[in-house]
């Protein structure tokens, strides 16, 4: 590990806020609006960390501390994602295992400050979060399986070095489902239309939000940020399966690479505007869809 | 997809330029109220006999016009037999002080009369609205700022549905007994620094209902921050007043 | 035997002498024969009448478009009659509530605004007589552990008038839903008795501030009645309009407020827009996108220009056609009409049984439009087609709004077209002593956006209200919400409260 | 092997004297406390030779007919499973002094669980099939007392009975698999029945399913599993840990034991365990979503936990038929260390959830709540063992999980189709579960602890005494050293396998593979504690400045004048989209009386959780148990106990019939 491996840790930390702008920018060309500024997340933060924060009197340490560790386990689970190319700063067999169990370490807190509150709200978001997310992570582990057979590599570095189309060739439709399938687990684990809808700040119909109804300032800030460096890690995973090896210099790999995950918020912003969201209960089709998608991907090796 | 692209393409983009250029209001409209107190006929009271909300007082003969209470239903205007007393195009209205509504004789600097917000404000605003007890008017001209002509998220300024991740409270409607407790509450949970914003005239005084025992004529015994008058404001007028409030220039209204 | 049952017409100003005031239980007997022959309970209040209480009970008619009144004198308490006629059921609350008569056997006796210092002082609701705290109140409440109740309001998230709902719930399954509303009760009805006075037509436009139109003529209509004045056929043309204008502009926004709270971005945006394109032809005819101070006794304040005519006629079509592809999105998104379709189901016999009313009924098959069966106005020469739709889901009651759309841009292209010449107001000082009739009751009907619009006023020996009774058509449908999220998922309330969206303010006076 | 022996016989005794000190209770909790924790002390000292050193000499004694032999001996796989032992039993010894000190009967109690401890060592080095039944039975009926501690309660002797029941239809499956092995290999003595020698297919099949039956009743696999959610929540909650954590791993160690007899194990066998651990993983944690009582809740979570241990064993057996060592390794290896874990977790889970039983007089969820705010001490453990439980870094459930998911893809990289298909099936079983899992440890955690309560409670619970806060801590730095120091253990769980595998070369280097990975998983684990510590002052520091306002308030409640606790999610709520999909597992149902009509005056809900496997399989053939027994009702005198004595007899009966043979 050099210090280069450091630089694009930091573009992911700095730039992670940037991908809900786009998002917000694409919509509101979608509706024919100016929308918010580009870095409006970057000005909620800022903000939110100069306030004062309002306990809940249910509330518990619990609730003070979850957003502590939510954002710790993103911060580690980033070092994990490697960027275009160049291999992530921590990368070993089996490490997209670990990046999965990370984000569950953000989850399970998530979920129980949202508990610690008592509020019927908190409790409802939280019994969505965790039904949703056990339905999706099959389709992620399948997902890297079968990266990992077609690369030969057992790390996400190592993978998606490998991955380039010449190596994959005729296994390209497998991969277009993977590509796919991860793409609906983005929008579901990132709190993304058509799985939730978080502005319509409606209690009743939230997931992810409605969790951290009773969460404010400083750590509505950390939760914020962590959200955003969330959907960081999901889109560059996404986009290292889109980006060819250029076979050029660093700096126009990671252009390109970073192009392409704005990129994908891009998509992300053009899915949240031309449809609706699902039932609540039609949510877990749609997961279990993901994963079949992955599996058909899985037998199209078999097959091939 | 294609049919949402067509849709697109024949919707077109809705943005007004405001704050760039001035609004477009209505013919007819109703703003700033202006008193000639000079063409004042010698003990003619017609305006505040007519009025319903009795917001036009006379000291020392000379009208003054309370816009905390006033509907800008324009009766006023009408009865006056003098044009002493009538309704400017600017809707520019809101100001930081209570006493800065109050209308005499002249024109002061009303946009002077605006203080920024906390600066921390200044690019990230959430508001908490609190109905309370109004006639939904000054909700629904709150919430056609979230459309595609006002847009006011372009500003930073955004309605949230927790007090904890707001910035403030805006305040509709005369607050009723009813809402009395729902209001605080509602206060009491967003985290300092806060702004409180009283839309309409309702928030401010009572509006109509002003006296009546089931209200409390307003947003009392809670600071606020910014007053935007009229029954219910244009929503140029809350817009403007947001603006000011964070620092952002308005235009003043197209002559 | 049942006696003699005069029937009148919407607006028709009736000596209070010509209603006969019955026995109870011939009162109850009429009142239930007449709801057992299709009528619909208008109105139902208590009122004191030569220092006697009666409470008079106003029924229409669809089919006849004939209007019935009933009245008896009222002790302390009473029979109810919610347990045979369950769509009186809020109405008798509201009579304990605000005159201490108890009805008697009413399953679901509990305060409906949760009034102050009630009018005769003493709060029968309450164990000591006192004001009953805002919501608090004994809601129904199903046993197991397991239940959870979910409390919303009376902030909601949103822009939103205040309410309190109370699910029971478990999991994400609604078993049953209560509304206490009573958040936005400002004493209205009680600082009307006496007038008019000079705010009373503000109190009028600020009843429901989304129906300020339909109100206003309500109460333009009720007034010329009681002073014996009669507006121009011009006058009513423009009132006409003005008040389709107001349904589309509300139509619009719920559609796309509907599209929002699923999330499909495009119809939400434009609708957004579009919506404020009517109001502001609403400011456009009088000044105000809410159409304040339009109507007033006697006609309207604001004539039409012909060039203010054509450019409406112009604008109209543009908007209109716009209008049309943001909403025929609606219908063409799978995803959308996954969402619409079999959420909130609400069946019509519970909608004749509970008088619900509107857009909200006819969604489910119940034709009533008090412009087709009760006509006033334009609308006793412009005929609107009454909408509807059988399967009161969600989508019925979008496609209902639809469909109204569709009928007022026709409405508003003829009456544009047809509009008569003549002054538009009759001078009529209303505030005048004598100006109205005494000792006469006066039924005027109009149908807003929401449904029908009832207002009754009983003037007293000098002329001046001794009561006067706004029913907005929201006090008829809240249960309607209410029932259609049994065994509905509470992730869908959102979407079926904007199917409805009722008024808050109209209700709580 | 003697300082093994000198260890138990100081449990034992510790046993023996508590139960003459009948009387004097709080000295019959200590004797036989210190007992246990110095007999466990010695037994250490052969097991650390064997694990770390040249290990320790074989005891055999002249033990003349018809019993056979006295032939203990240790190897690596007895040692590493007298593990969990030799951590669990002096922590719930220690554990019971505080949690006893209202109850009556602390002599016997402690008789029989120090007689638990002692029969689980001995069965862990027992080289003589009929020593290793004799005291698997004495394990079975002490715990049996110890399930059945009180015995007042009719859903406590209920679940005595069927637990045993379970254990003699396992017992029975045992005594068949030992009289067709011993037919086939001549003799009772280990060595004699792993010598080599062809087993016909069909032999070694039936030998393989005898061995699931019999081992997998008492490890609880599914769907054997029946017993366990009962007897588990009846027994007090140091038994229960003691049960959960350890007990049931005997059947783990049964199963692979008798690998080693049955000779080649075909692929057949491996899919059978995989499947059935799949399987198990994934209706074990569904159900624990599904109940209301704590302990309940826990013990399905061991099931799962034994489905996972399982598909370790399937992988690794998968991988002896596949002849791919590093399947083999992984395989095993994962499954070995989670038997540690599991024990070190569950053991954890049990005790706080013992406390919270013992504070609150109940096990209902559905009527807890805000716990942590009388009970913070309890309540953090408890979410520590949630996190471990749900196997998540940087706890210790995680690492052997690690393991499993490693062997899985792994195999895949071979490409080879039966590869990729145990990949997918690892991979996927383990991914649900893990998330289900999540959601289980969050609702009972969250629902239990955090926010208000749901009843009033008779009394304000408080934290326990040190007795019973001391094993708590120790399980919990357990947990988390285990998580971190993976890299160290490696070597020993590499080892541990070989008596079954015996692929000595290939397990090292295979071993060596894998370190790098969890060198990777040490470091994020210590980073996640590290970075979360900087995290949570920099928060304080700027939360907690003077310049800002610091208030606390109601949470927020649309701003409604009278919340009530009726307004808190409730367990049941919080898992019923979960239960209601995966309701064909279940076997929950519903009791709804609905509002009806416009102004309904009643109605209520409940969920009644059931097992499915129970009311389909289990129900039946115990109604006909009971009506076979209600033909020896002069036999009857309605005690539970009696029953045990004569289903005992009846089985040393059958053991010296099979001897005889």
């Amino acid at each position: 590990m050099s210090w280069m491996n450091a630089v694009p840790v930091l573009i992911g930390l700095i730039l992670s806020p940037l991908l809900f702008g786009i998002i917000n920018r694409v919509k509101a060309w979608f509706a024919g609006r100016n929308g918010s500024p580009l870095l409006q997340t970057y000005f909620d933060v800022f903000k939110l960390v100069r306030k004062g924060m309002v306990y809940g009197t249910t509330t518990s340490l619990i609730f003070q501390l979850g957003p502590a560790l939510v954002l710790t386990s993103v911060l580690l689970a980033l070092l994990m994602v490697p960027f275009g190319t160049m291999a992530a700063p921590l990368s070993f067999k089996g490490d997209f295992i670990l990046l999965a169990y990370l984000l569950g370490v953000s989850r399970f807190f998530t979920v129980l400050s949202a508990l610690d509150t008592g509020s019927s709200f908190e409790g409802m978001g939280a019994s969505r979060e965790v039904q949703f997310a056990a339905l999706g992570e099959p389709t992620f582990m399948l997902g890297a399986l079968l990266m990992a057979i077609y690369t030969g590599e057992m790390s996400l570095s190592g993978m998606v070095r490998e991955i380039h189309f010449e190596a994959v060739g005729g296994q390209s439709a497998a991969v277009a489902l993977l590509v796919a399938a991860w793409m609906m687990l983005l929008l579901t684990e990132n709190s993304r239309i058509p799985v939730d809808d978080p502005n319509t700040h409606l209690e009743l119909t939230m997931i992810h939000e409605v969790m951290v109804l009773d969460t404010g300032g400083p750590l509505l800030g950390m939760v914020t940020y962590a959200s955003g460096i969330k959907l960081w890690i999901f889109s560059a995973l996404i986009a290292n399966l889109l980006v060819p090896n250029l076979h050029a210099g660093a700096v126009t790999q990671g252009a390109v690479f970073v192009a392409a995950v704005l990129l994908i918020a891009v998509v992300v912003g053009v899915v949240e505007s031309i449809m609706g969201r699902v039932r609540m209960r039609q949510i877990p089709k749609v997961l279990v869809g993901a994963t079949a998608l992955v599996a058909t991907g899985l037998i199209m090796t078999l097959a091939g | 997809m294609h049919r949402s692209l067509l849709a697109r393409f024949r919707q077109g983009h809705r943005t007004h330029r405001f704050p760039r250029e001035a609004p477009t209001l209505p013919p007819l409209y109703r703003g700033m109220p202006r008193i000639q107190s000079e063409k004042c006929a010698s003990g003619c009271t017609r305006c505040q006999e007519v009025c319903p909300t009795d917001a036009i007082t006379f000291q020392s003969g000379k009208p003054t016009l309370d816009m905390g209470h006033c509907l800008f239903c324009g009766l006023c205007e009408t009865a006056c037999p003098a044009d002493a007393l009538t309704f400017s195009r600017d809707y520019r209205l809101a100001v930081n002080r209570r006493q800065g509504l109050i209308v005499g004789d002249g024109e002061a600097d009303r946009a002077a009369l605006v203080e920024t917000a906390n600066r921390v404000f200044r690019r990230s605003l959430r508001l908490r609205q609190v109905s309370a007890a109004g006639c939904n008017a000054c909700e629904a001209d709150t919430n056609v700022l979230g459309t595609l002509s006002f847009d006011l998220g372009r500003f930073g300024i955004q309605f949230v549905a927790s007090p904890r991740h707001a910035d403030g409270i805006l305040v509709t409607g005369p607050v009723s007994e009813n809402m009395k407790l729902a209001l605080q509450k509602t206060l009491d949970a967003v985290p300092a620094p806060k702004v409180v914003i009283a839309v309409g005239a309702c928030a401010i005084g009572g509006g109509p209902f002003r006296g009546h025992d089931e209200v409390h004529n307003g947003v009392q015994d809670i600071p606020v921050d910014l007053y935007i008058p009229g029954c219910p404001p244009n929503p140029w007028t809350i817009l403007d007043g947001l603006l000011r409030m964070l620092g952002i220039e308005t235009p003043a209204t197209q002559k | 035997m049942t006696e003699y049952r005069p029937e009148y017409r919407n607006v028709a100003a009736v000596p209070l002498k010509d209603i006969a005031q019955s026995e109870m239980a011939s009162f109850r007997t009429q009142v239930q024969e007449r709801v057992a022959a299709g009528g619909l309970v208008l109105s139902f209040f208590g009122a004191p009448i030569d220092m006697e209480m009666n409470l008079i009970c106003v029924i229409g008619q669809a089919e006849t478009g004939a209007l019935h009144v009933f009245r008896t004198a009222v002790g302390e308490s009473y029979p109810a009659l919610t347990p045979t006629i369950p769509q009186v059921h809020w109405f008798e609350r509201e009579i304990a509530e605000q005159w201490g008569i108890r009805p008697e056997g009413h399953p679901w006796l509990k305060p409906i605004r949760f009034m102050q210092r009630a009018y005769n002082g003493k709060n029968i609701l309450s164990a000591d007589g006192a004001d009953v705290q805002v919501g608090v109140t004994d809601y129904y409440s199903m046993e197991g552990r397991e239940i959870h109740e979910v409390a919303v309001g009376p902030v909601h998230a949103g822009i939103i008038e205040p309410g309190h709902f109370r699910f029971q719930c478990h999991g994400e399954t609604v078993f049953h839903l209560e509304i206490e509303l009573g958040y936005q009760h400002r004493g209205i009805e009680k600082a009307l008795v006496g007038g008019p006075h000079k705010r009373t037509p503000f109190f009028m436009e600020t009843l429901a501030g989304d129906s300020s139109i339909a109100h206003g003529i309500a109460y333009a209509q009720l007034m010329q009645a009681l002073t014996g004045t009669q507006a121009s056929t011009r006058a009513e043309y423009i009132a006409a309009i003005a008040l389709e204008f107001e349904r589309l502009a509300n139509h619009t926004g719920d559609l796309g407020a509907l599209a929002g709270d699923i999330g499909y971005l495009p119809t939400l945006s434009y609708n957004g827009r579009l919506r404020g394109d009517y109001l502001n032809m609403t400011g456009l005819i009088c000044g105000n996108r809410f159409g304040r101070n339009l109507v007033v006794p006697g006609g309207v304040n604001f004539d039409l220009s012909p060039d203010t005519v054509s450019e409406l006629k112009k604008r109209l079509d543009v908007i209109f056609r716009e209008t049309r592809i943001s909403v025929d999105l609606l219908w063409a998104t799978p995803s959308v009409m996954a969402r619409f379709e079999n959420t909130g189901v609400v069946k019509k016999e519970d909608g004749i049984a509970l008088g619900w009313v509107g857009p909200a009924a006819r969604a489910c098959g119940i034709e009533v439009d008090a412009r087709a069966h009760f006509p006033f106005g334009a609308y006793r020469e412009i005929k609107v087609p009454v909408a509807s739709q059988e399967s009161g889901d969600v989508y019925a009651r979008a496609r209902t709004r639809w469909q109204e759309m569709e009928n007022a841009r026709t409405f508003i292209d003829t009456a544009l077209s047809t509009l008569p010449d003549g002054k538009v107001r009759a001078d009529v000082d209303v505030m005048r002593k004598g100006a109205l009739a005494s000792n006469t009751l006066v039924v005027s009907l109009t149908e807003g956006w929401r449904g029908v619009v009832c207002h009754t006023a009983i003037t007293s020996g000098e002329g001046r209200f001794a009561a006067y009774k706004v029913v907005d058509p929201s006090f008829h449908n809240w249960f309607a919400l209410a029932m259609s999220l049994r065994d509905e998922q509470i992730s869908d309330f959102p979407l079926c409260n904007k199917s409805f969206n009722l008024s808050y303010c109209g209700h709580d006076l | 092997m003697w300082t093994f022996l000198i260890g138990c016989s100081v449990i034992e005794l510790g046993g023996l004297f508590a139960l003459l000190l009948l009387k004097r209770e709080k000295a019959a909790r200590l004797i036989a406390t210190l007992f246990t924790v110095a007999g466990c002390a010695v037994v250490a000292v052969p097991v650390f030779q064997t694990l770390f050193g040249d290990g320790t000499a074989p005891v055999q004694l002249p033990w003349h007919l018809p019993l056979g032999e006295f032939h203990m001996g240790m190897d690596v796989l007895s040692a590493f499973f007298t593990l969990p032992v030799l951590i669990l039993a002096p922590l719930s010894s220690i554990y019971g002094v505080g949690y006893l000190k209202k109850h009556k009967g602390s002599g016997a109690h402690y008789f029989f669980l120090n007689t638990l401890v002692t029969a689980m060592l001995l069965l862990l080095c027992a080289k003589n099939a009929i020593l290793f039944l004799m005291v698997w039975e004495i394990m079975a009926i002490s715990s049996f007392f110890l399930v059945t501690f009180d015995d007042h309660l009719q859903s406590v002797r209920a679940a005595g009975w069927t637990y045993m029941i379970a254990t003699h239809v396992g017992m029975m499956a045992l005594l068949a698999f030992f009289a067709v092995l011993s037919h086939q290999k001549g003799g009772f003595d280990f060595a004699a029945l792993t010598a080599d020698g062809e087993l016909s297919p069909g032999v070694s099949s039936l030998l393989f399913v005898l061995a699931l039956v019999g081992f997998g009743s008492k490890a609880g696999i599914f769907p054997l599993h029946i017993w366990l959610p009962e007897a588990h929540p009846a027994a007090p909650s140091h038994v229960s840990a003691l049960m959960s954590g350890v007990m049931i791993k005997m059947g783990i160690y049964g199963l692979m034991r008798s690998l080693t007899f049955i000779g080649e194990v075909h692929a057949s066998f491996g899919w059978s365990v995989l499947a059935l651990g799949g399987l198990g993983g994934v209706v074990g944690i569904v159900s624990s979503l599904a109940q209301h009582d704590i302990k309940r809740m826990l013990a399905y979570s061991s099931v799962e936990n034994i489905g996972i241990v399982c598909m370790g064993l399937g992988a690794g057996m998968l991988g002896m038929a596949f002849q791919n060592p590093a399947l083999v390794a992984l395989g095993f290896g994962g499954a070995l260390l989670h038997v540690l874990n599991h024990s070190v977790f569950k053991g954890l889970l049990f005790l706080c959830a013992g406390a919270v039983v013992h504070e609150t007089g109940t096990k209902e969820m559905n009527h807890l709540g805000g716990l942590m705010k009388k009970m913070p001490f309890i309540a953090a453990f408890f979410i520590v063992g949630a996190v471990a439980a749900s196997a998540l870094p940087p706890f210790n459930g995680f690492v052997s999980e690690f393991l499993i998911y490693f062997a899985g893809v792994q195999s895949a990289m071979t490409k080879d189709v039966s590869s990729i298909v145990l990949a997918a099936a690892v991979l996927t079983s383990l991914a649900l579960i893990g998330g289900l899992a999540a959601a289980s440890f969050t609702r009972v955690a969250g629902m239990v602890f955090l926010g208000e309560p749901r009843v009033p409670l008779k009394q304000v619970p408080k934290d326990p005494g040190w007795a019973m806060k001391m094993p708590i801590v120790f399980l919990a730095l357990m947990a988390l050293a285990l998580g971190v120091a993976s890299p160290l253990l490696i070597q020993t769980v590499a080892d541990a396998q070989l008596p079954v595998t015996g692929a000595d070369a290939t397990l090292r280097v295979v071993a060596g593979d894998i370190v790098p990975s969890l060198n990777g998983i040490s470091l994020v684990g210590v980073a996640v504690i590290v970075i979360f510590a900087i995290i949570a002052v920099l928060y304080r520091l700027i939360a907690h400045r003077k310049s800002v306002a610091l208030t606390r308030g109601p949470v927020w409640d649309c701003g409604y004048a009278k919340p009530s606790v009726r307004m808190q999610y409730t367990p049941s709520s919080f898992s019923a989209p979960l239960n209601q999909m995966f309701q064909p597992l279940l076997g929950t149902r519903t009791a709804l009386s609905r509002p009806s009509g416009y102004f309904p005056k009643s109605g209520a809900f409940e969920t009644i959780v059931s097992d499915r496997v129970k009311d389909m399989f289990y129900a039946p053939l115990f109604r006909l148990v009971a009506r076979v027994l209600l033909l020896f009702r002069i036999l009857q005198h309605g005690h539970v106990h009696i029953y045990v004595i004569y289903v005992a007899a009846t089985l040393i009966t059958l053991l010296l019939v099979t001897a005889g043979n």
